[in-house]
């Protein structure tokens, strides 16, 4: 499987994800409905909405760990639909977990090696042999697995690569679940939540690090985010959804203040508009 | 192959309805012993997701008990009180018995391990499975102990009132013993359907299964609704030994192998926590037996029955009864 | 629960000293340090093994397994050597389903059964047909990974304990075919039904056969350390990751685009090679297959290798063999050493009650055991009929431990009639509730208990157990089985697994 | 750097060992053979006897009488004889995994005092194991193993033993299997039998034999099969012909044979039933007057018979007492030998004796002296089997369960 090249003008013009009339239901409950969402190229776009809106059936969906019931799922042009979701992680998308699902027993720099598994190839032969075409590709893994720990400063570095995942903190979980994402070499990255948990000044922290992921690391950037404050610092776009239905798409002044998203949210509009 | 099915087409027209109902009838007995095992396992599964390998040598163990309360009263040949109540106290002892073994199992070798890996009880299990096993042939010296139940209360070596044809179908009786075991197979299961779904220890257990966690924060003694989960297994279990001895009139310290084997897959294929499920397919099993070993042979029976039982597996994965999960991401 | 002071080994954690450290993580990297360090040997044999390069524990195994021939007997050879290593290769097999992709195999052993038939067909008259090794273990391993294949992909959409039933049935249905089923192919039964099939020839090299005990041991050392360097490597690659993420959280993986379908498959494929392989070394060498010697028994034996060793570690399956094929071959009757069974039984006893701390308890609850002993002993011999005390020990050894042991334990003389019928039952019955209760027992009350219940203990070895070897070695095998995971879920050499934080 | 060293040094020990099994195999390993044979051993007081037997595992209950009646005749040959008998035991888990005969047999062979072996006890076990005996100059003398080719002499069939190394004190299969065609046939006179068997070699190889005796008579027979795990046999029952005569079951557990003959009776059949010698146990096996046996003509008056029944407190177990005649046997050629070489001897002189001992009918509890054949006898029997007069008994079972013999 190639690595997806960065295609020309194209981009521009056509957006990098695109969902058209996408629907899901589980049991006769909708929870998908009818969907349609686009994410441009280098684009951060928030989906924001009250628990059971469907945000993370969203990304199940996208990442291919269901199938949609009908409509399309395209990235970068080319059909999603009906793909194992180890096929979509190499056309490159990638995500977090809204409850951590992180190799807890592997050391953390590990858990970072495992996800290049999509973009390498040495087989169990050469490996059983070792021979020193495996040995430079293991070599390779290990430097880009040290380059996306790198990205989060000094807090997965050194000592640390070494520890198993279990005993970082809740906050670094987090951190090395967008790592281990970032090394699938993703042109799209789903985060889901990932702010949840933290205190304020992680919060802060991890904004902050998501500008810094589509500004320095070029990747474009779908989330989903309950703190109205991350949501607020990052988005370019922010969708709303409830029960599975758009209500509401634009910038995030405009999808905060809209009535069907306060709403949705139960009338708790201090916590929409802070 | 061709041949083979040319023989189940003679061997079923040769054997005609009344073989066919003659299997049926054995069918139903044999499983509905299957289906009482069988909840054993289903329970203990829906409660500590433990594969509870030992469940079989529970039941091998409840079969040597009822047989030690009969040769305690005189044996079969000459018991010294009457046939009611000295059955009564054979199955008293033996369900009280391996309800306190299997509750020991479950204090000693199990309960240690609440918080280890899983596959730690499942090898705990086994050696339980070894280490009963093992001491049932020391205790035994590997010998098959004759229950004489078809000499029970009967005369001169004739055979007694349990073997009485309660009614016959076109000509094949179906006797006292079969009644009995049918009969208090499914009075036991009725009680225990009772018990989990309509008293406060089934409410218990029902919540335990769901979330140990939640249900212990919400005030549910765990450690004990998962003892009585045991003991009431075993119980079964113990019972199901009895009868056996009753039916076939033979206990052997090997025999829980093959019948908690039996067992297990009666649970799996009922979709492994489902009460009703193991109670259907363990009859189900008995029935897939009885009808291989009387129309295709005995050699090709277990084939039979394991490569039925694959094929199932594979096509619904969750069981008769059992309900698909869906994955929580 | 504040920091031990001058932890070696790790950087002292930023920040104000004062702030509370529970939970953080700079905290829990060094729970390492804080641990109670060993001391002594123990604590210089673990350095040792920590800092010894990978090639060189290799070495280590290959030199100390390569000694054995010159200081054992042909038969002893077979039974400890050629076993031991068959078994540590099987588990290897075994270890990278279970170990590495975490896959509950349980149709294992059936693989192993294919490859040693596909031998037997292959270099026996049972057809005629007379192949040399280098042409049969490929086959033979090639015939094993396509079952492996089959089952693998017949059962991938299974997880967990329904994989577990579904191999399981396929090792039965197997044990079935082989032994009853025994379709007749040319004329002659396939399998040969319950007689297997016999006079298989030696494993020949271009012309060069491996006859003796001995060159079949050599053989297998060189396939256990290939199978074990192989192994390694592929642990240590990509393809070793994945399959620790796999273990770890298969949605996760495939998520991760890790294709897990394929690597269950390429697991089941590659153990089912290697039971393939050691199929066909064990018939060799056995000289004969037989449809009974691949089933549930040998299972549970390859679970308890690996898992005493500990999961997914290479060196913890070699010596998970190790310990538990020599300690049942120690108890097994035909390995004729007396005096080694009654050493090795008290031995133990003894040693685990010197475990206890302080040392002085230990002292009182062994004195205080011993003096029991010669009570009850003057008690029955005083207060009963002769019979009772005048048993024989089994295979005493010298005349002055054959002499302690008929003065100290009570031994009923050896005929099955009059009161003694049930005596053995109840003193095993008792013996297992002696040590419930003392296990359920705490403080004082326990050392107390633990004094008539180590007793009965000796009392049931001398009459029971000793005269019973085999059934006992199982019994024992059992509950060792059990003690070990109540003690160390991880097995000998395996990590502690963290399954929820 | 290091790694890399390591690794060719790793490759290079390996390399080095298999040269070096290369160069001693070829060298040494015939010569070890035939030493082992000849080795001295010097008797002593005592004398090592081996006993393979199943002591564990399914068949655990066949291997008790046997192991049972073996300690017997040790108990009284070391009464009456100056040279005591001590019996080394041998687990073989017939029928478990893995089966273990040629483990045992590998010990036994390496242990230096051993100098005959009784057993192995199932025909497989000798098939397996025979050929170890012989590389370590043992001899085998069964009291179970009666499948007919273990003791053909040069038919060519891969099954053979070597000759002059596995000796039995069992009738063989072939004789069992015409005794009792022909009393069907001849006697009996009925003409539609079935035949079932436990999946075991032994009932395997005699159901065999039995139905292609029967059907040189043209007596129609069916066949089934159950497991020897078995208990439940009401579909089985089912599955027999109606018009059925007699049910044949050459089966090795008593305790099944009763329970089926319960259950085929429960099920109102009138089938006569008949066992083979694994369920001539006359305490177990009672099928109340409508059964046959075929077994060892056992003299049920002897002292010797009663006083094992008093001793050991269960039922009178006959499968064992083959054993017990083996034992003796292997202990009268290792005294013989032992005399032979004044209070030293050999493997092979002991193997030598085995076929010169002769036993009185009374001595060896069945009821026919023993004495070996040298060469193939008739259609059956062959070298390692005995001559005279040794055959297989027909009894009746009376409706009382005592053992009546009619053929």
């Amino acid at each position: 499987m190639a690595e997806p090249q960065p295609s020309p003008e194209s981009t521009q013009t056509k957006p990098l994800l695109e969902l058209e009339g996408v629907w899901k239901s589980f049991g006769g409950l909708v929870v998908i409905d009818n969907l349609d969402l686009a994410v441009n190229e280098n684009e951060i776009v928030s989906v924001i909405g009250p628990n059971g809106a469907g945000k993370t059936t969203l990304f199940n969906l996208i990442t291919g760990i269901y199938p949609p019931d009908s409509g399309a799922i395209r990235l970068d042009g080319e059909s999603l639909v009906g793909l194992p979701p180890h096929k979509i992680a190499r056309r490159g998308a990638a995500r977090t977990f809204q409850t951590l699902r992180l190799f807890l027993n592997m050391t953390v720099i590990e858990n970072v090696m495992a996800s290049q598994y999509g973009q390498t190839k040495v087989g169990i032969a050469r490996a059983m042999l070792r021979t020193p075409g495996m040995r430079r590709e293991e070599r390779e893994i290990r430097a880009r697995a040290e380059e996306k720990l790198a990205f989060f400063g000094e807090r997965l570095m050194g000592y640390r690569w070494d520890q198993p995942a279990y005993s970082l903190s809740y906050a670094n979980r987090r951190r090395l679940e967008i790592a281990r994402a970032m090394a699938t070499e993703p042109r799209i990255l789903l985060l889901d939540e990932p702010a949840a948990g933290m205190n304020p000044s992680e919060t802060h922290e991890i904004t902050e690090l998501i500008g810094k992921l589509r500004d320095d690391g070029g990747y474009t950037i779908l989330v989903i985010e309950h703190d109205m404050h991350v949501v607020e610092g990052i988005s370019d776009r922010v969708v709303a959804l409830d029960h599975g239905v758009k209500i509401a798409e634009g910038t995030f002044e405009a999808v905060a203040t809209n009535p069907r998203v306060v709403e949705a949210y139960l009338g708790t509009s201090a916590a929409v508009t802070k | 192959m061709h041949l083979l099915l040319f023989n189940i087409i003679d061997q079923i027209r040769s054997l005609g309805w009344g073989g066919a109902f003659e299997l049926l009838r054995n069918g139903i007995v044999l499983g509905s012993l299957y289906s009482l095992i069988a909840l054993g396992y289903t329970m203990i599964y829906g409660i500590l997701k433990l594969l509870n390998f030992a469940h079989g040598d529970v039941y091998m163990v409840g079969a040597f008990l009822g047989f030690g309360v009969l040769t305690a009263f005189g044996g079969a040949l000459n018991p010294g009180i009457g046939l009611v109540p000295l059955i009564i106290i054979m199955f008293a002892v033996a369900m009280l018995g391996s309800g306190v073994l299997g509750v020991g199992i479950e204090r000693f070798a199990y309960r240690p391990l609440r918080n280890a890996p899983r596959i730690a009880p499942l090898i705990a299990a086994l050696g339980v499975s070894f280490f009963l096993e093992n001491s049932a042939q020391l205790m035994t010296n590997g010998f098959q102990y004759n229950y004489d139940a078809f000499q029970l209360g009967g005369k001169n070596g004739n055979f007694g009132p349990l073997f009485d044809p309660v009614f016959t179908v076109a000509g094949n009786p179906v006797t006292v013993v079969q009644v009995l075991v049918v009969g208090s197979a499914v009075t036991l299961m009725a009680a225990l359907i009772f018990l989990v779904s309509r008293t406060r220890l089934g409410k218990a257990m029902r919540a335990t299964a769901f979330d140990q966690e939640a249900a212990s924060m919400m005030g549910i003694d765990t450690d004990r609704v998962i003892s009585s989960t045991f003991f009431i297994a075993s119980v079964l279990a113990g019972a199901a030994g009895v009868m056996y001895g009753l039916y076939i009139g033979t206990t052997f310290y090997f025999m829980g192998f093959l019948a908690g084997l039996k067992a297990f897959t009666a649970a799996v294929v009922g979709g492994i926590g489902s009460i009703v499920g193991a109670m259907v397919a363990g009859v189900l099993v008995g029935l897939i037996e009885s009808y291989a070993i009387g129309y295709v042979g005995g050699q090709w029976s277990d084939i039979v029955v394991f490569g039925i039982l694959i094929l199932f597996m594979i096509v619904r994965p969750t069981g008769l009864f059992g309900a698909q999960a869906i994955q929580k991401v | 629960m504040s920091e031990a002071p001058g932890t070696p080994g790790v950087t002292p954690p930023p920040g104000d000293p004062t702030e509370s450290r529970i939970g953080v993580d700079s905290w829990v990297a060094q729970a390492e340090g804080r641990r109670a360090r060993r001391r002594g040997p123990a604590r210089l044999l673990a350095r040792g093994w920590e800092w010894s390069p990978d090639p060189v524990k290799l070495l280590l195994f290959v030199g100390l397994a390569s000694t054995l021939p010159f200081w054992l007997n042909e038969g002893d050879l077979f039974n400890f050597g050629l076993f031991t290593l068959l078994y540590v290769a099987l588990a290897l097999g075994l270890n990278v389903v279970v170990g590495f992709a975490g896959l509950l195999d349980l149709g294992y052993v059936a693989f192993f059964g294919i490859g040693a038939y596909t031998y037997a067909l292959l270099s026996s008259s049972h057809y005629g047909i007379h192949w040399p090794a280098e042409a049969t273990i490929p086959i033979s391993m090639a015939v094993a990974a396509l079952a492996g294949l089959i089952l693998g992909s017949a059962s991938r959409r299974l997880l967990g304990d329904y994989l577990a039933i579904v191999t399981l049935f396929f090792l039965q249905a197997f044990a079935a075919f082989t032994n009853t089923a025994n379709p007749t192919v040319h004329g002659v039964g396939l399998t040969g039904g319950p007689n297997g099939i016999a006079n298989l020839d030696p494993l020949t090299f271009f012309g060069y056969k491996l006859n003796s005990t001995k060159q079949q041991y050599f053989f297998l050392v060189i396939v256990v350390a290939v199978v074990a360097a192989a192994l390694h490597f592929i642990n240590q690659s990509r393809t070793g990751r994945a399959f620790r993420a796999l273990r770890e959280d298969p949605l996760a993986a495939e998520v991760m685009s890790i294709p897990v379908n394929r690597l269950k498959l390429l697991a089941f494929v590659l153990g089912a090679a290697i039971a393939g392989l050691c199929g066909t070394i064990f018939a060799a060498s056995f000289t004969a297959v037989t449809a009974g010697s691949f089933g549930v028994p040998l299972l549970i034996l390859l679970y308890a290798i690996i898992i005493l060793g500990g999961l997914g570690s290479i060196a913890g399956v070699i010596l998970g063999g190790f310990v538990i094929n020599i300690s049942s071959q120690f108890l097994a009757p035909q390995n004729d050493h007396p005096d080694v069974k009654r050493w090795l039984f008290y031995g133990t006893i003894v040693l685990i009650v010197a475990l206890m701390k302080p040392w002085y308890r230990a002292v009182l609850v062994l004195a205080a055991t011993i003096a029991f002993g010669y009570a009850v002993h003057a008690i029955v011999s005083a207060t009963t009929v002769a019979t009772w005390t005048t048993g024989a020990p089994v295979a005493a050894g010298s005349r002055s431990i054959r002499d302690g042991i008929q003065g100290w334990v009570v031994m009923p003389h050896a005929t099955a009639t009059g009161p003694h019928v049930n005596f053995n039952t109840c003193l095993y019955i008792g013996l297992v509730v002696a040590a419930v209760t003392v296990r359920s027992l705490s403080g004082w009350w326990r050392l107390a208990a633990l004094v008539p219940t180590l007793y009965l203990t000796a009392m049931v070895w001398e009459n029971i157990l000793a005269q019973n070897p085999s059934v006992t070695a199982l019994i024992l095998f059992g509950a060792m089985l059990i003690a070990l995971m109540t003690v160390r879920p991880q097995g000998l050499l395996g990590t502690a697994r963290v399954e929820i934080v | 750097m290091l790694k890399k060293v390591g690794a060719v040094a790793a490759f290079a020990a390996l390399a080095s060992v298999l040269v070096a099994t290369t160069a001693w195999g070829s060298a040494k390993a015939p010569a070890r053979a035939s030493a082992a044979a000849a080795k001295t051993i010097k008797c002593g007081k005592t004398v090592t006897i081996g006993i393979a037997y199943p002591a564990t595992g399914p068949a655990a209950s066949l291997g008790a009488p046997q192991f049972d009646w073996a300690s017997y005749a040790k108990k009284r040959w070391n009464k009456s004889h100056k040279l005591k008998i001590k019996l080394v035991v041998g687990d073989t888990k017939l029928g478990d995994s893995p089966g273990l005969a040629v483990p045992v047999a590998h010990s036994f062979g390496s242990n230096g005092k051993m100098l005959a072996v009784v057993g192995p006890a199932g025909s497989q076990e000798v098939q397996d194991s025979i050929g170890i005996y012989k590389k370590a100059g043992l001899v085998a003398v069964s009291g179970s193993a009666t499948r007919i080719f273990l003791t053909r002499a040069k038919t060519g069939n891969p099954r053979e033993t070597p000759k002059g190394y596995f000796f039995r004190t069992v009738p063989n299969d072939g004789q069992q299997g015409d005794a009792v065609a022909s009393w069907i046939h001849n006697k009996l006179k009925f003409k539609h039998v079935y035949i079932i068997d436990d999946e075991e070699a032994y009932s395997q190889g005699l159901a065999n034999q039995v139905a292609a005796d029967l059907a040189k008579f043209g007596v129609t027979a069916g066949r089934n099969h159950i497991s020897q795990q078995q208990q439940d046999f009401s579909s089985v029952v089912t599955a027999i012909p109606a018009n059925t005569q007699l049910v044949y079951i050459p089966w090795q557990l008593p305790g099944q044979a009763q329970t089926f003959y319960n259950q085929l009776h429960a099920a109102g059949r009138h089938a006569k039933i008949m066992g083979s010698d694994g369920t001539d146990a006359p305490g177990t096996f009672q099928p109340n007057g409508n059964g046959y046996v075929s077994g060892f003509p056992v003299d049920f008056t002897s002292s010797v018979l009663k006083s094992f029944m008093k001793a050991h407190n269960h039922q009178p177990e006959t499968f064992g007492i083959p054993s017990y005649t083996a034992t003796l046997v292997a202990a009268t050629a290792i005294s013989k030998a032992c005399k032979a070489g004044h209070g030293k001897t050999t493997r092979a002189a002991v193997r030598k004796r085995v076929p010169k001992v002769k036993l009185s009918a009374k001595a060896g509890l069945l009821g026919f002296g023993i004495q070996f054949l040298n060469k193939n006898k008739a259609t059956y029997q062959g070298p390692g089997d005995m001559g005279g007069t040794a055959n297989f008994a027909i009894y009746q079972i009376t409706s009382g369960g005592s053992y009546k013999r009619v053929g």
